[in-house]
Order: C-alpha cells, then structure tokens, then sequence
C-alpha cells in the first residue's frame, strides 16, 4: 500500500524540483510531463520518502534527475528489473518508471513485456518521441515506415511497433496514452496510473523538437487535435470532433467514424467506453484507432484487475513466516533434517 | 586398491575406499550413491562424493549419454576428494561398462549386472563382442558378475508388482550387496526407504527394502569365499555433523549472512546448471523472509537484485559462466554506484555453452576483467561443498562492509559434491555491522568512512534522504560529473576501496612449512585434491606446502611474503592458467602453471607426479 | 525467393535424417516434431542445401543437431537474431527458428518480438511444453498462475503469456498453432508457414514426458480433444464436437459457442474463418479462445501480406547498386569529395 | 605561443599554432572550427584535430553543460596532436570562457564576444562579476574583444533577414577574424558555404559570406597594430590528401577489407556515443553492397553479424564499452564456432555509462579477457584517426584468415578527432584470400590448415556441405563431445592458433633507437602525444625510444627482445594500467605504468616530464 498518512505540511509541486539545471533542449517536450508529474506527485496523498523514479538511459531517462525523490537513472533498457526489485523489496514504495520508445521498446522491450504480464504494481511511463534523441537521431521502433534517418538515409522498413498493443500482447492490466502539450490531462492520467492497483502503462506522445520535430503534430496540433483526438473519458460515450459533432460506432465487425447531426450519442448508438473488459479485443480496437482514418484515443485505454506480482510475494512470505511458531530458528535450519554426532 | 593395512578376520581392513556406481540414467545411482554415502556418514566414516550426471534430461535407455554415475570415497582418515579412481566399480549396463572401466584401479572390483548385457545393449554401447568374454578383464580386475535382473525378480515373485516395476529395484539389490562387501549397515537405509516413500508407494517401498536385503544376503549365501572389507571410523573433531553438498552450503550461508547482517535476503536468478540449485533451494526458505524472483533472463535478474539493494534488501543473484557474460553491464553499474550485492557464479565448462555438465574453473579473469572500464570489484572463492558455507557468510559481509559487489566463485563440482560437515554454532559468527544512514537528510551520497574507504546507503522510505545514484561518472555529493579531476579522483578510490578490503582479511595460512622448495599456489575446487596431495608428500618428507587461496581480488597483504619463501610456486589450475596470470602481473614471479581442461578435477596422483617433478629440478 | 528448381532425385524424409542419435527423453514430443519437419522439408521444392536451421538453447534447440541441413545451436534466446543474420546475408535461404517457451518468451521475448514487427522471412517454430525442460524443470513464461515446480514451491504467481497474443502484439503477418499429437496437422502448418511470404510464427502444443506431462491434455487429449479443439480452415465454418455440431458464433460483441443441433452452419451463422484480416481484432478474437469455455483454435489464425525486411533490405542495396554506373569505384570512395595535392 | 621562429614583414613566422573555439552549442562552434580546419589543409598545413560535445543534445544555451569547442593545431611541421593547449581562445560567450580559460597558454591570445558578456550570461556561467573587467586576464593574455553581435548585425543591415537570423551568422565573424590573424586564405571556405547552403537558404549563405568577410575586413581595417602569424606549408611526402577521422577512415577500411576479401559486408549495429557514426556512415555505402542492420540492442547486433559471417558473409559489429558488456557472450560463441567477426569498440570513458562522451582505453582487458572459459581471440587497437584505415583491414585479414573473431579498439579521440591523410593507392593493398571450402561433400568442419590452424568455412546454400555447429564443445568432424581429453585438445588448439596469428605480423617498429635508457610502449589514441614527445625528446638527444603496439594479443614475437633493450619501460595509458598488467604478466617485466584517468588524451609536456623524470633516476 504506497498509500499513509497525509503529511502535516501539504506538499507542493516545489518539494519535487532538485536544483539540479534541467538539460533538455530547449523546447523539448520532456519538460511539460517533469512539470506534470511535479504538480501529480503532491497531490496522491504518498509521503515524498515513499516515492523513488526508475530510469533507463536516454533523453527521457534523465528525469530522475530532476525528481527530488528517491532516483536511480540506470543503464539502457533495463529499468523495468531495477523498478520491480525496487518495488518487491518494499511494496510501500510508489514506483515510477521513465523510459523512452528506444529504451523501453527495443533493447527494454523483454523486461518492459515481462513486468507488464506479472503485473508489478508500478507506473511506467514510456516517452514515445518516435526516435533516439541522446544518441542524435537515429529512427526507433516506433518510427513510421519510411522514416528518413541518419541510419536509414533510404528509409526505414521495419514495421514499427505499436505501443499499445505491444503492451496489450502482454495483457497489461492498466494501458493509457496522453500527450505531452496537456498537462491538465497528463495529471489525470498519471493520478489514474497511481490509483490502479497493478502495473501502469502510460504511453506519452513526446515531442523532440531537435530530431523529429512535429511528430505527433497530424493529432495533436493545433488544427488536428479536434478530429483527430478522442478523449476517453470512462462510461461516456466517444465523441470528438469540433463542438463533439462526431462520433465512434460499432459496426458489429469494427469501428466507424459517424456524424452526429443534432442527434445525441445515445440516440446513435455511440460507443461507451468501457476500459474494465477483461478481454484484450476492446482495447485492440481502441490500439488501431488511429488518424487519419479515425481519431486517435487518449486517456485510459485499458483497466483490469488482477492480483499484483509485489504483493503476491510478500503473501507467500508472509505464509510461510506465519506457519511457523516463533522467530525462525537459523541452527535449526543449518543443521536439516539429518545430523549425526561423533 | 584403497589403502590396505590390517587384515582382520574374514574382513580387509582399509583406511579409504572409492566406489564408483554407474548405470543407466533410468538406473537410480543416484539413489544409491546418496544412500551409500548417508550410510557410511552415519557409520562415522569421513568422506566425499561426486555424482555424474549425463548433459541430457534423459537420454535414450542404454546409450553412452544416458550413463550416469556416483562416486564416493569414504575412510578413517581424512577425506578430502571422491577419490582419483575407483577401487570398485559398480556398471548395470555394458554403456556404463564402456564409459568408466578406463578409470577402474588395476585389479579393483568389477561388478556387473550381467542381465543388461544383451546384444542390444552391447550394440548401443558400441561393443562389438561381448567385454564380460574377454579373459583380460578378469586377469585385470576382480569381476564379480551377477544376474542382477533375475534375483531382483526372483526375490519379488511373491509381490503383485508389474515386472517393470520389480526391476526398478535392482539398483538396491547392487547396493545390498556392496554393504555386504564393505560391512556396511543397511537399517539406516531401510530407515530411509520407509520414510521416504511408505505413505506414496508402500508396496515399492517394501520391495526395495526386500531386493536391499537380497542383495545383502545374496553376498552372504553364496559368496563366502570373497573378501570383504571393513573401513573404520574416522578420527574426526566431536561435533554434530551433516552431509552437505556445495550449493546447500552457499544457500545456507547466504541467509545466515543476511540474518547476521539484519537484512532482508532478495534472491533473483535465472535457471542455469549448475546454478539453478540455489534459486530452487532459496525458494523453500521464505519462512526466513527470504524473496526469490525466477527472471527472465541473467539481466533482470541481477537488475532485480541491485533493485532490491537499493531499496535496503541484501541483493544477491546467481549464475554460471553464460549468465555472467550478460550480468556484465549491471556489475558496472553497481560498481560506478557502490551498491553492496552478491553475484555467484558456479563455473562450468565453456567456451560459450561448452561443457555445462562439467565443471572448470575458467572464469577467474572474467570475474576479475570483465567489464568494460577500470571497474574493479572483489572475487572470492569456495574450496570445499561446505566451504561454501564460510565462503557465502565472507560475500556478505564484504559487500555490505565495503558497499560493493562482489564476485563468488564455485564451481559444478563443488555444488554438486557432498561431504560430511561439522555444523558451526550459528551463535559463534559474527554479526556483519553496516547500518544505514540516519534518517533526516544530512545525507552526502558518496561520503566515505575513512578506513573501508565505503560508502553509507540511504534507503527509499527515510524520510529526509532523498537522492539520486546513477551510472554517469558523479562527485562525491553524486552529482553527475565530467569534471576531468573528479574523474581521476574517484577512479583512484575505486581502486583503492578495493586494495582496502585486503586489511579485513585473516593472516594466510600455509599448510606445512612457512618455506622450502616448492609452494603450491591454488584457489576454488581444487582444494582437496591438492591438500591431499600435498600433505601426503609431506607425511613423505617432501618439502613442498601449499596455500589456497579464498580471496582472489585483491590478494591477501602477506601472500608476497609466504611466496618469497619459496624456490618454485607450482600453480595447478583447472583452467589455462587464470590464477598464474593474476599472480604473475601482480608479484612478477616466474610461476609454473599446472592445467588440466578435462572437465573433471585433479586426481591425486597427478599432483603429486607433478611436485615430483618439479621438486628434481 | 527460397523456391527454386526442384532436385532431380527427389528429396525424401531420409535425406534430413542425421546420423546423430536424437536425445530427448523416450515419449518427449519433440521427437513427433522432429519427424514431421523431416517429412515437411522434402515436399516443398527447396532444395536441400537452401535451408538452414537455427536455434537457441533448450530441449527443443537440440532440434538442429538431427535435422542433416546447415544448422546452428545459437545462444540462449538469441536464435531471432542469427536466424535474421543468415537471411539478411542470404534471401534465398529456407531459414527455420527453433525455440522453446522459455529460450524463446522468456530470455528470447525482445529478439524474438522483433523479428516478428520486422516481418523477416522465416519461419519460427515455438516449442511451448510451458516448462523448463533442459534444466529440469523449472516454470516458464506460458505456465498457468500456480503452477508449482522447483523454484515455486508454493505456486508460480505471474501471470503467463498467451504466444498468440504476444505475436500478435508485434504485429505478425502469420500466426498459426499446430500439436505434437497430429503429424499431419503440423505438415500442413509448416507448409503454410514456409509458403507465407513474411515471418511465420508457430505455437506448438509439445508434452515434456518428464517434467511436465499431459500438459496439453486438457486439449487434445483423447477425451477432450473433440469438444476442446477448433480446427481452422480458411473460407471454412468454425465447426467442433463429436460429429461437428457445435459452432462459434459472432455475437456482436464477442464469440460464442453454440449447438447446431440438425441445422447447417451457414444456417446458424457460424463464422467463417478469415485469417487474412489486416486488423487484429479477429486474431485476438481468436487468441483468447480456450478451453473448458471455448474450443482452442489450432491452424493458421492470422496471415496478412506485408514487405519483408530482408527483401526490403536488399532491395535498397539493389537499387544502390543500380543507381551507379559501373562497378563501384573503391579509390573513389576512399579519395571522398575533397581532396588536395601536395 | 607556438613555436616562434623567423619575423617577416609584419607577420610573425609560426611553425606550429593551436587555436581552440570555444561558445555555446547553438553557436556553431563545429562548423567553424571544421572550416578553418579544411583552408588550412588546403593551404598545405599538417593539421590535427579534437572536437569536444557536451553530453547533452542540446543543453540551455548559455550554461556550463552547454559549451561546445572544437581545437585544431597545425604546422609546417608534422602535427600529430591536436596539441596540448591553445595558443588562441576564441570565447563566444562567459560560459566557454569559464570552462576553456585555464587551458590557454600564457601569454596567448584571447578572442571573446563582448556582446555576450551580458548579466545573464555570466550568470549562468557562475560568474560573480565581469572576468573581462579582471586586470589579470589582460595581463596573462594578449585579451582581443570585439563586439561580434554588433558588427555581425551591422555588416547586415542591409539584409531582410530576421535579428535572430542575423545572429546566427556570428560564427562566421570570429572565423573571418581568425583568419585574417593567421593570414590564411577565405575563398576555400566562400565557395564551401555556396555549395552547401545556397540552394536551401541562398539569403542565408551569402548573410554567413558577408559576415566572415567583414571578420576578415574587421583586422585588416581596425586592428593594424595587431600581430599576424604565418604558419608555412607543411613539407609532407607528396601525394593526394584528404581530410579522416578516425570512424570514418574505420568505415572505409572495412569496405576496402571486404573488397579485398571478396566478400559482402554485413555490419549490424545499435547506436551508440561515439560508434554510432559507423552505423549511419556505412548505411550509405549500399552501392558497394554493403548491408547495414540497425538491431534492437548490441547483443541482436553481433548475432545478427555471427548470423551473417555464418552465411557466408563478412558479419561486423561495432559499439562501445557498456554494448561490449552485451556482446560478450556471443563472442564466446563465435570463439567456439570459430566464425570470422570483426568486433570494434569505440572506447569511452567508464565504468558504466561514465563519462560518454570523453575519451578513455580502458577497455583493454575486457577485450582480451571480457569473456567467461578461456575463449581466446586477437585485439588490435588503431592509434591516429587515419591508421583506421588500416587497421579495419587488419583485423578483416586477422578475421577471415584465422577464422575468428577480432575485437579493435579505437577510442572517442581516434573517432571524432582529423587530421589530413595521404590516400594510399587501392591496387596497393594486399588481397585477402581465404577461400570457402568446396562444394560436395567433403567438408570437416573443424579441419584444419596447418600453418594457421584456421579452419574453412562451407556456406548455407552450398551443395553437399551441410553441417552443424553450436556453442557446445565438439570433436573435430563438428559433433558434439563431452570427451575430456578431446576438450583439452580443443581448449590447447584454440590457444595455439591465437599464437599463431603473431607469426603473419610484420616486424614490430621501434621509433629511435633499438636500445637505450628508457623505452616508452604503448597502445591506442596515444599514439600521436606519445610520438610528438618521444621525438622531441630525441632531437634534444635524450635516450628514448618508442614502441606502439597495434596488436595487442597475441603481441607481436619480437617484443621481448625490443623490450630486453631498454632499462626502463614506461607504459602510459589513459586508463589505470591495463597494457601494463598484459606486459607484466606475459613478460614478467617491472614496468613503469603512467595513468591518466581525465576522459582527455595526454599532453606532449606532461609526457616529457614524466620521461625526463625517468631519465634522472
Ligand atoms: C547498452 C547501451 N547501448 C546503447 C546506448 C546508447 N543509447 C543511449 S540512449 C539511447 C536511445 C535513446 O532513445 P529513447 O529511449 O527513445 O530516448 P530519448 O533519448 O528519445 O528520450 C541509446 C541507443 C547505451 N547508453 N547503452
Ligand atoms: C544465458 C543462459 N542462461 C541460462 C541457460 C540455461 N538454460 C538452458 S535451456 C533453458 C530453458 C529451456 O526452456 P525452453 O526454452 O522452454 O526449452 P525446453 O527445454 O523446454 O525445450 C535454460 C534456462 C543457458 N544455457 N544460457
Ligand atoms: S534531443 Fe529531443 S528528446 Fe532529447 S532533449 Fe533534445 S528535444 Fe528532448
Ligand atoms: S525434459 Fe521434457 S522437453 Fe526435454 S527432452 Fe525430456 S521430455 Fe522432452
Ligand atoms: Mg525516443
Ligand atoms: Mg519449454
């Protein structure tokens, strides 16, 4: 339970910025999700000793840096085994993970798919910049087909992985997606992450304004957010579109993008988003919406429950001490079951 | 054959005697290699064993790799090895005849089932006529053939046991009769038989109690005029004792370490042979508070254990050879981090996969070298299965003191040999003082204690503490730095944090004089042969001692000094030479390396044929 | 393109036998497997000396050693990678990957993720015994929550994965499950596979005689295999049971199983089996049938065209080569653009 | 201030000069300094140089972590290092001036922009007042400011381009200035901006020629009193020069090697500071076949090249320190396989992720022991920029000749540093010729040549030739063998054929005579500091000469009587001793370790220093 008592002096955004210079280019989306998370972590009701951020290596991967929390930035693509050891030694800690799209999913991707299927009660959010910032600019796995880069002067031709569903494959109990230029929405989703009880998967649509600027501008610039967002918000129907004059209908076979008129969603049949199905086929639905073919969905994709790996652990343990009658017995054990003397 | 001194009575009476059982891996040696060895144990024998198990999970019945094999010495004296080569080999098939007679001493006992020896088995071991006609084996060795196979049966005719099940038995008709020729007692293992399996099999149960005896009594009834042996009890030090094999010791060393350290044990590993034992084993303990995590692989699973460090746990991880390659990394970024963490690596033979049910001590340098950078780290090693014990409490206590990782090194053959252990008083060890940083934020990450040169952990959870580590290169309030001179500084007191952990250690003892001709220089397994070798030569007036080394990285202060006693340093290894070039770049001396890369430890004889050799020069 | 003429002498069974003894345990499943590869590899007009096979470490990645092909025993979990190697150097090449549940989900998950989102041509066959089997019997990454063996004494507590699912989160162009117990049923797959023209991925159902046995039982056991397994035909109705009178259905929202009782499939709207759906929804569908609830489905569960890597690959270097006149000129690409004279 | 030698007319006669720019990263601080490398080549100068990042992409402008630099030294003499410290500073702005200040000699030129001595900036540059105001600094330098912002936008005034766009050209003004001091001719660099730029922004490129022309006019019109310098012509061997650095000359050795090979190159790597540059160079390379593979993590990488060298095609793989860590399993499996496989590490500084973008050797001993078992394979180590070149095609020679893996070192230094290079004829370089076997039939996978004990490899795809291989031991026909003495034979043979490679080294180089005082061995990016001193020190007539190794194991077998020659070795390395623990342990050789352990290369003086000091004892 990474939740106690609330502290006598409410904390403040303040109590989590190091005085550490922040050393991302100026510009980079990687800032507005610091601020956010800075203004989330207060307000969960966790004192600040409990909370402790989990790094790989990358642009991204220097948050902890400037996290006056517990931190520890370690090496590339391996934070998800850090974060659960983190987490399995003291089930009280609130875990963040931080990675990037080149440490979380391609040398990270096995220990990122393994801590999402044994459910470690952790909030990992992937910063989806779709390449390499530190390195210079290199095309990651979520980079489009096509992707013109310093490796692929040609452009790329590996199919790039969605995040989504990659974390889906892996039947991850809690699957969001937010973007960088709202905060009022990274807050919320990052305080949904908090909330769930099992592990969290928080894509974040992140800007590189050195290296691939715009990226995520088709959805959520300024001209294409209102068609080609879709805010999920729990049990309310999917409307977007300037004024919510469209909405998302099920077809019996798939999606479909329908005009609403003046008829209500109901009147419609919108869909009503529901991220608590147990099965994975709703939120595969919601993993291929996606522009310009139909608005790309943000907020929570997916939320289930399942008993946590952490607290599993701790059980047996906890089983195992409580089935024995008093403080374990070290010579005992030392001794086993057959001795002899001479 | 053995040691032979008195004859008394019917009965030989030897000071030592090695048996080898070897049979189909379906065969059940094993079992009664493991039942021998408890016997014999529980009799007062001192002793050692060494199974050998074939690198398939279960190859084709009858074939060369289904064979495995058990092999125990026991005595009255001191018994430091399983033995160079049996003095009786027990083979239940012709593969198992085909793989071990090479080792049987010259006119040691042969006893073979004669039942297995089909034309078909014959064809699978590649025999071409049958060995049991060839009148050189009974002129070389003492063949005792028994139908095996049909007194088994015969001895059940009563039971209502299918005929598959009755011969699953004959292993213990094999064992009867060898407590017949070595006197052994065979109610410790009745003991055992009903305990074991009475409630899941009864009727098994019976009737390997009834094939155990027929065995014993066939020995009796129809084999009067063969000799038989007596071996002693040995003269050892009063104690309790209990059998132990390498990796039992380690697991139980480990959470005596972390009971005496007052930490919380978190285990992670990833299955590996030789190593897979400890995780399993640790899995049993979590009435200890003992957390084992099954990774996915070698890398999470020493990530998991720096996880758990880092969060206050005692974080170990386990492996072998393969799995250290991929650990790499990590160890650096506990080394650039000063985290405290155990990292065991029971060696196995390679390159690459290698030989992964042999055992080799070949990772030395790796455990030494191998990572990228100037990233030293301290490496220990086990000599004996229950050194393993001292060897795992030593790891704890120099990762937590020191804040470092630090390298163990065992091997197969230790983790899977056995050998009677005097139990420790658990109140006897000392505790392993480390605490961690005071709550309230007067914390400076790399702030040092002055003697160990270490570093304090503050743990997630302290209120006040809040701090960062990482794997960029920081100063000493671990701040990131690529300041030129920080750099330097703390790449010196990592070197010299390293250096300070040779002040912790106990004067080097030297086994015989403290000088003379030639000093045997050795580490890990190897111990007990060259012990045995060793002292042997000196019982002869030989001038040679030997000293063995526990601590590897750094060496001990005094070791400079004890060589320079010496004319010649003889360096066995079972490895190209590893530890020779650790000594050679550290102390400049002209060392004569010793290496065997068989897969298999140094028998006795070649030792001491060896220091023979190099005491005539 | 793998297919070239076809040998004089036909190829036989025979002819893929090595001299090696094979040792797996008697009654180990991979021995069915083993045989059925041997008889698949002469039929499909490559010859001989174009395949190549390659493993990892396991029981399963024995495999090699008896196939008489070029062959290669890789490293734990690093198959995907040599396995791409080969056929990045050589496209013409039959390349077949072998792996187990856990050389392959567990060690292997990242590689083999990849090489699936690439769509390398090859084909991967995955030996799911849901066990460690070489070293004795430890749990895997596919065995179910609970499964007790020697290192979870008391239970496994993580959650398994389901390889379909995991596939098909990478996106996989050719998913399919076939069974140790049915020779045919995997001839027919591994044709399939070798005839899709991207990665194929095969799940197979294989029994560990030692530590695992009758695993798959529950499937395709004599008693159950009727009512628990769903033979996949495309163009063909999802028809089950003793005499084929249960079918699945498509209730809007998710499938169902339902009797036919004397009405034809067609009458009761059974779903036609249509794995070339460019979607994943369908898939998943799929990948989360099983039993007692449903029938597990086995066949090819999702084929969809996509451009392979390694063609791709060489189509770049083609192109560059083209786009030259003449054979490259080595002195001129070491002189580079700017040169002076002393 | 260089090396001063003859004054004419108002220009003082340089033999050598060392300039460093210096400014915030946006401040095009590369492009500059690159520009006034390439004149200066082009004018006939021997050239070296050195950029220096900072870690971060693109830290806030103005800061500490901000500043970028970029040295050059060049001569009419040979220049072998970019120098030791500059004799010019150009300082954008107070942060480069901060961070480069303390390495500028005395008395030697200071170049700032006043302009940006604002509050602000020197804030941000933990100033507490204005240096520029400090007596001191005008004192100790011969301190030039100008108000670049000023002229810069001035000089375009009559432009439509945009204030910040004006701005942006400033660079070009400090260039034009520093040209004009060092009379070195412009239209080299006017025709460079026409080229490159005045198709995609024409405005801008004739704002950027406007503006280095008005840093030129800037000296000519304002500063007549001010001293020039002349550096001649260097008197170097004639023939056709470019300018390399080190990954570059990398690249184009490893596809003249595969060329010479006859073989396809397939390199397979994963990004990483400062070995990426191979990677993205050689993805343009496809019109030579040449197939690049951006894998998922390092160890994809080398299985993806093992994958390719088994195919039969020429398999590369390159990283650095912490992707080594990664690879090392693989290795082994290529040692064991024996499978051709270029491996290059481009060092960094460490241990762990370190100092990334520093410079450091001090992955030696994982290279040659950074693997579990004995798996021995060869390390060389390239040490100029442009010895890449060859290097690359040594290690493919190495690599396809002996069937084996091959690990190179080259560092940050060697890979981002230049200098102008002789191209040498292609028809020159030796053929690699190390055929595949045969089709049909008669293929022994472990054969043997008699000479290199390499053995041949049949390709996928050949008729007849199928086999297997793996990382289990095997016998020589390629089949699996757990047979002990088979694995020591093996184990022997994998040892011998490593020897073995020294046999096809030329005779090893001595600089200065072949015997003496003190001979000063050494390996990597040293190469050019340590030779600069050395020959210095010998035209003043000390006795010392020099050795650097390029093979680095096995070493070559003339060493030890070069070694024998000497009363003293020194061996300085940028790393804590690890040549040195080589040496020691295969020669037993008391050497003389000198460690610098800064992330910088070694300066010439500090060099000398510790050479005279091991002359006087
Ligand atoms: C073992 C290892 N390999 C490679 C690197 C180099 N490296 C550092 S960050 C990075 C990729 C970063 O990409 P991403 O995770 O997307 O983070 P971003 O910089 O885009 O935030 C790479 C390849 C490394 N540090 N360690
Ligand atoms: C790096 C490394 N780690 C661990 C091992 C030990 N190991 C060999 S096979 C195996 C698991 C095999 O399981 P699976 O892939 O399911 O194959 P199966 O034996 O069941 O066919 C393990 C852990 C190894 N060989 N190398
Ligand atoms: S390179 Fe891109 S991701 Fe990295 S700090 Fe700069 S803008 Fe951000
Ligand atoms: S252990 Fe299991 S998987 Fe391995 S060979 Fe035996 S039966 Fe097959
Ligand atoms: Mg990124
Ligand atoms: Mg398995």
């Amino acid at each position: 339970m990474a939740t106690e008592t609330i502290e006598e002096n409410p904390l403040t955004k303040k109590d989590f910025v190091t005085p550490n210079d922040v050393r991302w280019c100026p510009g980079c989306g990687d800032y507005a999700i610091l601020n956010s998370l800075q203004r989330t972590l207060p307000e969960l009701g966790i004192p600040k000793e409990n909370y402790v951020v989990v790094s790989g290596i990358g642009c991204s991967s220097r948050f902890p840096y400037y996290m006056n929390t517990y931190g520890f930035h370690t090496i590339h693509g391996r934070a998800p085994t850090v974060a659960a050891g983190v987490k399995v030694a003291n089930p009280d800690l609130s875990v963040w993970m931080i990675t990037g799209d080149g440490d979380g999913l391609s040398i990270g991707g096995n220990h990122l798919m393994h801590a999402l299927r044994r459910n470690i009660n952790i909030n990992i959010l992937l910063f989806n910049n779709r390449v390499y910032g530190l390195t210079k600019g290199q095309y990651s796995p979520t980079s489009p087909v096509g992707t013109r880069t310093k490796t692929t002067p040609t452009g790329s031709i590996d199919n790039p992985l969605n995040p989504i569903l990659f974390a889906l494959g892996a039947e991850a109990t809690f699957i969001a997606r937010t973007i960088d230029t709202n905060p009022k929405h990274m807050i919320e989703t990052f305080k949904a992450a908090q909330a769930h009880n099992g592990v969290s998967f928080v894509e974040i649509f992140q800007n590189c304004v050195i290296f691939n600027n715009k990226t995520w501008d088709p959805v959520y610039g300024r001209q294409s957010r209102d068609d080609n967002m879709l805010f999920l918000k729990e049990g309310e129907p999917m409307v977007f579109g300037k004024e919510e004059k469209k909405g998302i209908v099920w077809n019996g076979s798939q999606p479909e993008v329908i005009p609403l008129g003046d008829a209500t969603p109901e009147e419609k049949g919108v869909m009503i988003h529901t991220p608590d199905r147990p099965g994975s086929l709703y939120t595969a639905m919601l993993a291929e919406m996606t522009h310009p073919e139909f608005p790309t969905p943000v907020g929570t994709l997916r939320q289930v429950e399942k008993p946590t790996y952490d607290a599993q652990i701790q059980d047996q343990v906890q089983e195992a001490i409580d089935s024995q009658d008093g403080k374990p017995d070290l010579q005992g054990l030392v001794n086993g079951a057959n001795t002899w003397i001479i | 054959m053995g040691t032979e001194s008195t004859i008394a009575d019917e009965f030989k009476e030897l000071k030592t005697v090695v048996i080898r059982f070897a049979g189909d891996s379906g065969d059940g040696m094993q079992t009664i290699g493991e039942r021998f060895t408890d016997s014999s144990a529980a009799f007062g024998n001192d002793l050692a064993t060494f199974p050998d198990f074939p690198a398939e999970i279960r190859a084709p019945a009858g074939t060369i790799p289904g064979v495995s094999a058990f092999q125990i010495q026991f005595g009255s004296t001191e018994i430091l090895t399983p033995g160079d080569a049996p003095d009786a080999l027990v083979a239940m098939n012709p593969a198992a005849l085909a793989v071990h007679l090479r080792d049987l001493t010259e006119g040691g006992m042969l006893v073979v089932n004669s039942a297995a020896f089909t034309e078909a088995n014959l064809k699978m071991a590649d025999f071409e006529s049958n060995p049991l006609d060839d009148p050189e084996l009974t002129s070389k060795y003492e063949l005792i053939q028994v139908d095996i196979n049909h007194f088994t049966q015969e001895s059940l005719k009563e039971t209502e046991l299918t005929a598959k099940d009755k011969l699953r038995c004959k292993n213990f008709f094999a064992l009867g009769f060898m407590y017949w020729i070595y006197s052994r007692p065979i109610d410790n293992t009745i003991d055992f038989i009903r305990e074991k399996w009475s409630r899941k099999a009864p009727a098994l149960a019976e009737a390997n109690i009834t094939v155990l005896k027929a065995g014993y009594y066939f020995g009796e009834t129809t084999e009067t005029s063969r000799n038989r042996y007596m071996v002693a009890k040995a003269e050892v030090e009063a104690g309790t004792y209990r059998k132990i094999s390498g990796n039992e010791a380690l697991v139980l060393g480990l959470i005596a370490g972390a009971e005496k350290a007052d930490r919380k044990l978190l285990y992670s590993g990833y299955p590996i042979t030789p190593a897979s034992s400890i995780l399993e084993m640790l899995s049993n303990y979590k009435h200890f508070g003992v957390k084992t995590v099954q990774a996915e692989d070698e890398i999470a699973a020493i990530g998991v254990a720096i996880g758990g460090s880092f969060a206050g746990n005692l974080g170990i991880t386990g492996t072998s050879g393969p799995g250290m390659c991929l650990k790499a990394e990590f160890i650096g970024l506990a080394t650039s981090t000063e985290l405290p963490l155990v990292i065991i690596n029971v060696q196995r033979g390679g390159p690459s996969t290698g030989l992964p049910t042999k055992t080799e001590q070949s990772d030395l340098l790796q455990a030494v070298y191998g990572r990228h950078s100037d990233a030293p780290i301290p490496v220990i090693a086990a000599n004996s299965p229950s050194d393993c014990f001292e060897t795992a409490i030593e790891a704890v206590r120099i990762a937590l003191t020191f804040s470092t990782p630090i390298i163990v090194l065992s091997d197969l053959y230790l983790a899977n040999g056995a050998e009677p252990w005097r139990i420790p008083s658990m109140d006897g060890i000392d505790e392993i003082k480390k605490p961690i940083a005071e709550e309230g934020g007067n914390y400076t990450t790399f702030a040092r204690d002055e003697d160990t040169l270490s570093r304090t952990l503050a743990i997630p959870g302290q209120k006040g503490n809040e701090h960062r580590i990482g794997g960029l290169e920081k100063d000493e309030g671990g701040s990131v730095s690529y300041d030129p001179d920080n750099h330097e500084e703390m790449t010196h007191i990592r070197a010299e944090k390293l250096k300070r952990i040779a002040n912790s250690f106990p004067p080097t003892k030297v086994l015989g004089e403290k000088s003379g001709k030639v000093l045997v220089l050795s580490w890990g397994g190897t111990y007990g042969s060259i012990t045995a070798a060793v002292s042997a030569m000196q019982a002869e007036g030989f001038s040679v001692s030997s000293v063995h080394l526990k601590h590897l990285h750094p060496m001990p202060n005094d070791l400079k000094d004890i060589m320079d006693g010496f004319d010649q340093i003889l360096v066995p290894e079972l490895n190209m030479g590893q530890l020779d070039v650790l000594l050679r770049s550290q102390f400049l001396v002209d060392t004569v390396a010793y290496n065997k890369i068989q897969g298999q430890p140094f028998k006795v004889k070649e030792l001491t044929k060896k220091i023979h050799e190099l005491l005539q020069d």
